[in-house]
């Protein structure tokens, strides 16, 4: 199975990159596009029996590694 | 007075910060590896600089969760001295051993400079040396020290006084200018600058010096 | 196109190829053909002129030849260096291509069994206006600190430039110096028959398998995804590739080793194997790949970053294994050394190369090719236009190369290892040697204009200026390595001014004492035909036996005099003065006289070294005054400078005439000091003294600090900072 | 409109992160996971007439300073 981790910075917390792309945007004339915010994606093959245990498996390295939740949160796609 | 300095995959200050104690206090330190089981019995333990595991994925995260971890944390709860330089420092928030977290740079640049910090307090193991609000010069360099942590989190800092050093003049983005920070307890400190390279006045400052002594004049009296 | 030429293996060397092996190569051993026999690896444009360089001096343990030079700083101990350009990759990809650049340089230096202590790096730009200028220098930048800063080396000293030569062709040279025992320097050399070849280090893949070298029918059917051109580094394998080297080396188990630069495992092996005199056979079965199905092609041409190949002594294998599971790095024997002087490759059971060594090398290609001298000097110099005092410096500073480059070096962690004892913006850099007294001063160094203006004057005059900036240190000049960096050699008058560089760096190498060690040649810097200015970029290291000398040297002291040693300035066409306020320069740089450079540097060196002077800087670009300002902005301090004959004022300030240096003596040190520049036969001149702040000109120009630092250090982050 | 754009290397572009990210998940004892890549997502508010005018915006900005496409490919989503 491939799944894929896609992690987020929270809200509340400031995002340097997404705002000079944003600025960079802006210099090159750029108007109609706002609030970007950048994130990761992280994809890899999983051995599961099913997809609700490459779920709960995938969720565990999550909270364990992949992401920080002092200030990120993630959404998981199996396929 | 034993100091023990934890070498991971990409640690690259485990020798200059041993250099610093053995030129500050002339005592020799171990310097070991994060694939032994335990930590070997020490008055402080440092985790120096560096790019553990190349900071790939998060700065200090996948060094966070080394086995040898396990043991730092039950030490640090026992009430052993840490210190996180660094890299060390990333580490210990990515334990959550310290409080919040550290960002990218707000230039999104790698920064590397003298900057003029400022001792918050002179009462703790670290800085008994220092004058209350000394301002002192200490090297920085570093891409991700850019102090981030929740309000709440934040107001909690401040109430228990737990930060250690500020930046006199915004540098990373850091918020409220935090540059190092105790634990509650105030036996783990965190600090972005680097101290080991500021022992010697012939490389600029030797503002350093006195962290490492701070820590010996607590172990001798 | 035939499979040759889309090798790049042009008519007569397809002839050559085909006679040397009587029948028909393979694929395989066509792609070793073309990577051997390619200008980067083989020389064959410059390798007749190489030779003429000046190699040799007391203080030479090894030469050009070896992955690096090496000198004796006495205890024991040696400094291992070289520079190497990554002109081509930086442009297509600015991060990944200047970290691979620093990533070797930095291996061909552990290789030889040094720590690297230091790096340094020469990266030059087009115009500042540009559409591309600001994405390659930022890109470039970030990369170069990106993976010295990674692996925990400082990046302590380097220069940038920009000009209009460079729009289509940026150029990233980069220099690694090392810290090696005497008598424990390793070499490249295979021996012992049936010794095995290990390999160490990432996996290879598919990256920097060149398009030019292997676009062909057959290989069509695979898409162009599927063939990265663009390498990625990995400093975090890298810094554990190093310290797992460093570790093994101190086990007595190499025979010899040798990193895998360009044309990787092809190269490292055919190299090994050359200079050993034997033959080498490589099982690819047994190479650590990162995706499946390499061909044989494939392996043998990949270009993966962080990797070395060696011949070990066959009892220390087990050893060798175990050091480099500890640090978590692939460890493979892939081969052994053969009486046959043959490399013999084979995959699958299917021998997929046997060549005689000697084809790949001694018997390759080697072209004299023509060149013509077409005299471009004595252009008339152009007026200078009028332009008031105060402007002209003001404009200087604040002009794309002489304006401060603290955007850049802000980047680069200067302080690890904790022995840097001069911050950025100095001559040079200094790091001092861990428990000793001594420490190395380098610097890098060449001046575009003049060798576009005269190559071989411009030549003489960057190892000439390296050789002033690390006396201005307070070190003994030792060697050199450098970087030349060109146009197409094809063509006849860029092929003469190359041979009119070499012959200029060895004139001055040889009067001032400062042999070639090391170094590297990047020919073919033209895009649409237009060639950049010639740029031979020299990486210089000297030697400073006791670091207290240097313990009063540096800040200024207010009330201090300045000096000026050399003879006074006026020499204007050629100069940054011309140049910036023309938009253009005139043919004509400035003369420079070897025996003069070698007088006045000495003196200056026994200024330092019996203490009797307080700080030093050399007059490069720009003319004495822009020295002045950088020296009283580094401490921000003031100066009073005294122009005798008003009428000459423009020649002496911004004079670029050569061989020049400003000092600051104590005015009790005076008398001391003229007596000895008597003796010496050095020419001086009292110009003023240090004050506390402001630069005042014959009390009629007066700049404040703060005008000169804003000239001197808004431009780079005025442009820089309106990006993403 | 919201847009994401995704960039991944290429495939055969060789990934530290992803390599360290699996060693380091082997380390834990997490062997059924493998092939391990990380790449971007990009996250913004676009104005746009239509969707179809908003994708060539997008595919614009990515090709000219999102994605770096000598190593990355990417893909975009507009909701
Ligand atoms: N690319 C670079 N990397 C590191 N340091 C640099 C770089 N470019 C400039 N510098 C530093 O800026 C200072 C001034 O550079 P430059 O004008 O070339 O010096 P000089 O003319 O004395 O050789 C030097 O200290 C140099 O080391
Ligand atoms: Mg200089």
């Amino acid at each position: 199975m491939k799944a894929i981790v896609y992690i987020r910075l929270k809200t509340e917390v400031l995002d340097p990159q997404g705002q000079a792309i944003e600025s960079a945007l802006k210099n090159l004339g750029e108007s109609t596009i706002n609030n970007i915010r950048q994130g990761k994606l992280i994809e890899m093959d999983i051995e599961a029996k099913n997809i609700k245990d490459a779920e709960e498996k995938i969720e565990k390295i999550t909270k364990s590694l992949l992401a920080n939740t002092v200030i990120e949160e993630y959404s998981i796609e199996i396929s | 007075m034993n100091v023990t300095i934890i070498r991971f995959p990409g640690t690259n200050c485990d020798l200059d910060t041993a250099n610093a104690v053995k030129k500050v206090l002339g005592i020799e330190p171990k310097i070991i590896s994060c694939k032994e089981n335990k930590i070997p019995k020490s008055d402080l333990i440092i985790i120096p600089g560096g790019f553990s595991y190349g900071d790939y994925l998060r700065s200090g995260a996948i060094a966070a969760r080394e086995p040898i971890m396990d043991d730092l944390e039950l030490k640090g709860n026992q009430g052993v001295y840490i210190i996180g330089i660094c890299n060390g420092f990333q580490i210990l928030t990515e334990r959550k051993l310290l409080p919040g977290s550290l960002l990218k740079n707000s230039s999104l640049k790698f920064i590397s400079k003298n900057v003029e910090l400022k001792i918050t307090r002179n009462d703790t193991y670290f800085t008994s040396k220092y004058q209350t609000n000394e301002i002192v010069n200490i090297p920085i360099a570093h891409h991700d020290g850019n102090f981030f942590a929740d309000q709440d989190t934040l107001d909690s800092i401040e109430a228990n006084n737990q930060v250690a050093f500020r930046y006199l003049n915004p540098v990373n983005g850091s918020l409220n200018n935090i540059a190092g920070l105790y634990n509650k307890n105030l036996n783990i400190l965190g600090l972005m600058p680097h101290p080991e390279r500021a022992v010697d006045i012939r490389t600029g400052t030797k503002d350093g010096s006195r962290v490492f002594e701070s820590a010996l004049n607590f172990y001798s009296t | 196109m035939d499979i040759y030429e889309s090798h790049s293996i042009n008519k007569e060397e397809k002839e050559l190829l085909l006679n040397y092996l009587g029948r028909d190569p393979s694929h395989t051993e066509i792609g070793i053909f073309s990577v051997m026999w390619s200008e980067h690896c083989s020389y064959k444009s410059s390798r007749h002129w190489l030779k003429k360089l000046h190699t040799k001096g007391k203080q030479v343990i090894q030469g050009p030849g070896e992955n690096a030079g090496v000198v004796d700083i006495g205890d024991n101990q040696a400094i291992i260096f070289k520079m190497e350009s990554h002109n081509h990759p930086s442009f297509i990809e600015p991060y990944q291509g200047a970290a691979t650049g620093v990533g070797g340089i930095m291996r061909d230096v552990f290789t030889m069994g040094a720590r690297p202590i230091a790096l340094l790096n020469s990266i030059r730009f087009g115009e500042f206006t540009h559409p591309k200028t600001k994405f390659l220098l930022s890109g470039v930048v970030a990369g170069i600190g990106g993976y010295g800063n990674c692996v925990g080396i400082p990046t302590i000293a380097g220069e940038t430039g920009f000009d209009s030569s460079y729009n289509g062709n940026n150029l990233v040279n980069a220099m690694c110096v090392g810290l090696a025992t005497k008598d424990k320097i390793f070499y490249s050399k295979a021996s012992g028959i049936g010794n095995p070849v290990v390999y160490v280090g990432a996996k290879t893949g598919r990256d920097g398998i060149h398009g030019a070298t292997m676009a062909s029918g057959e290989f069509d059917d695979e898409s162009e995804k599927n063939r990265p051109t663009v390498q990625v580094g990995d400093p975090y394998a890298e810094k554990l590739l190093l310290e797992a080297c460093l570790e093994l080396m101190q086990k007595d188990a190499i025979i010899s080793i040798q990193d895998m630069g360009a044309a990787g495992l092809t190269s490292s092996s055919v190299e090994m194997a050359d200079k050993g005199k034997v033959g080498i056979e490589l099982n690819l079965n047994n190479i650590p790949t990162r995706q499946q199905n390499l061909t044989a092609y494939e392996m043998m041409l990949s270009e993966s970053q962080e990797r070395m190949l060696m011949v070990l002594k066959p009892e220390k294998t087990e050893i060798a294994k175990e050091v480099f599971k500890k640090w978590g790095v692939d460890f493979a024997i892939v081969g052994k050394i053969t009486e046959t002087n043959n490399i013999v490759v084979s995959h699958n059971g299917i021998i997929e190369a046997d060549i005689p060594i000697k084809f790949l090398t001694d018997n390759a290609p080697m072209y004299k090719r023509k060149k013509i001298n077409k005299n471009k000097r004595n252009q008339k110099s152009q007026p200078i236009p009028s332009i008031k005092t105060k402007d002209a410096i003001l404009k200087l500073l604040n002009s794309p190369n002489l304006c401060s480059k603290k955007w850049v070096w802000e980047q680069y962690d200067r302080t690890i290892m904790a022995n840097t004892l001069n911050d950025a913006g100095r001559d040079g850099g200094i790091v001092r040697i861990e428990n000793t007294e001594k420490a190395i001063a380098m610097s890098c160094d060449v001046n575009p204009r003049y060798c576009h203006a005269d190559a071989k004057i411009g030549a003489m005059q960057a190892v000439a200026e390296c050789w002033r900036n690390i006396i201005s240190m307070g070190a003994k000049p030792l060697a050199i390595t450098n970087c030349l960096n060109f146009g197409n050699p094809e063509k006849p008058e860029i092929m003469n001014d190359f041979v009119e560089t070499i012959e200029g760096i060895r004139d001055a190498s040889i009067v001032l004492d400062f042999p070639v060690v090391s170094g590297n040649v990047s020919l073919y810097n033209e895009t649409n035909g237009v060639a950049i200015k010639n740029t031979p970029t020299i990486g210089g290291v000297g030697l400073i036996e006791s670091i207290g000398v240097l313990d009063n040297f540096g800040p200024l002291n207010i009330g201090d005099s300045i000096y000026m040693i050399g003879k006074k300035g006026s020499h204007l066409s050629c100069s940054s003065l011309e140049e910036v306020c023309n938009g253009k320069s005139s043919i004509n740089p400035p003369e420079i006289d070897l025996n003069q450079e070698k007088l006045n540097g000495t003196g200056v060196l026994e200024l330092i070294q019996e203490r009797i002077i307080t700080s030093c800087h050399d007059i490069s670009d720009g003319g004495m005054i822009v020295a002045i300002c950088e020296m009283i902005m580094m401490d921000n301090r003031g100066a009073a400078i005294n122009i005798v004959d008003d009428t000459k004022m423009i020649g002496e300030l911004f004079g670029e005439d050569q061989s020049r240096y400003i000092i600051t003596i104590p005015p009790e040190r005076e008398s001391i000091f003229e007596k000895k520049m008597k003796k010496l036969g050095v020419k001086y001149e009292l110009i003023g003294c240090i004050t506390s702040s402001q630069l005042k000109i014959n009390d009629s120009i007066v700049i404040s600090n703060n005008e000169i630092r804003d000239a001197y250090e808004s431009l780079i982050p005025s442009i820089m900072n309106n990006r993403a």
